[in-house]
């Protein structure tokens, strides 16, 4: 079972675990990436995340077949929110059952390596004296 | 050959801010690659050239500068990623 | 930050993830270990854990001493369950959270890890011919 | 020398079955090792030896068998653990 999920409303990070729950799993991991208050020593006011949604949930979908080509999973759940987040908020939440805790592991740190890779989606970090957008120059 | 086709590329994050629009419309001969695409887009907007790196995706997925473009194709700039 | 609770009653996993939260954050990994129906190809009815709960607590604090030392974190939980467990619920839920996605998914599988090998709680898995202590003898 | 303690040895797991309970006591000299408990208990519950292994913890510490024990400290065996 594999669940993408682009939103613009708050990630709901207790679905996505009970999602994955499964009465042959041993082990789920969950990784959480939450918005951080200051990147380089920079206060960071907001993160605003833009997607080419289409191909976004068409390179996750990627990424999770790769996954579970790779280990023996049993259900993967990835959200990733889009717009305007605040300092603490959930950017993007993974969930990953397997049953034994080794593929679970692996899988999800793949997902969320490969997601940072391949996967169109943009982050514009505001500052109180500017922004930009993450990444995009040298 | 000589046949133009209009293709419309959209494009986001800081891309769409060197457009200064999520999409614009550019002709192209109809046997034109990705790379064609590429070196004409360079040179109306030089601020592409300055970015870490861009893709172009056709049809949701990452084109090489060999492949043809067609006029229904969806083609967009994917700037360097930065989700997650 | 760092919390540690054994429980008799069924662990609220969302209470750990809340608990680990920090504006200083941008990566949780949180391990979640759930009663597998099966093990070896026979079914479980349920799994009995007893733990000797002083030590087994300064085990664990020495654990999340060592990730601390090891690894630029922020918080830790570390809740395990002890009783009578069904197929399902959940054992065992080690939240982390770090500036860096790299030390929350490391420290997570180390302490996970080393709890297993070091940490004073029993499993006994009941089936429906009998029941066994796991990893008891060779 | 010469001098007997008593100590309480406390159980869990497949240990507190070998035991057939919680805890139980029994008669040391007062200079005694953990191995010398290891010894005597192997002699008296000869199961103990058929395990995959076992540790002998005093005051909530793992303990070589060269720490000798007090009647005052709290012993247990800790069989092979599988937590998590």
């Amino acid at each position: 079972m594999t669940e993408i999920i682009l939103t613009q409303v708050p990630i709901d990070i207790h679905y996505g675990i009970n999602a994955v729950m499964d009465p042959a799993a041993g082990g789920i991991d969950v990784f959480i990436g939450t918005v951080r208050e200051q990147t380089k020593g920079k206060r960071v006011l907001r993160l605003e995340f833009e997607a080419y949604e289409k191909m976004a949930v068409s390179e996750l979908a990627k990424i999770t077949a790769a996954a579970f080509a790779k280990w023996p999973l049993l259900k993967v759940v990835v959200h990733h929110r889009t717009g305007i987040l605040a300092v603490g908020e959930t950017a993007v939440a993974i969930a990953v059952s397997a049953a034994h805790r080794d593929a679970a592991f692996e899988a999800c740190r793949f997902i969320i390596d490969t997601l940072k890779q391949t996967v169109p989606i943009w982050k514009k970090e505001v500052f109180e004296d500017g922004e930009v957008w993450v990444a995009a120059h040298p | 050959m000589g046949s133009i086709m209009k293709i419309t590329v959209i494009a986001f994050g800081v891309a769409r801010e060197i457009f200064g629009a999520g999409s614009i419309e550019t002709e192209l001969y109809t046997d034109a690659s990705v790379g064609t695409l590429r070196n004409l887009l360079e040179q109306k907007y030089p601020r592409l050239g300055d970015l870490a790196s861009y893709m172009i995706a056709v049809n949701s997925e990452y084109a090489e500068p060999n492949i043809v473009l067609a006029a229904s194709d969806e083609v967009a700039i994917i700037p360097p990623v930065s989700g997650g």
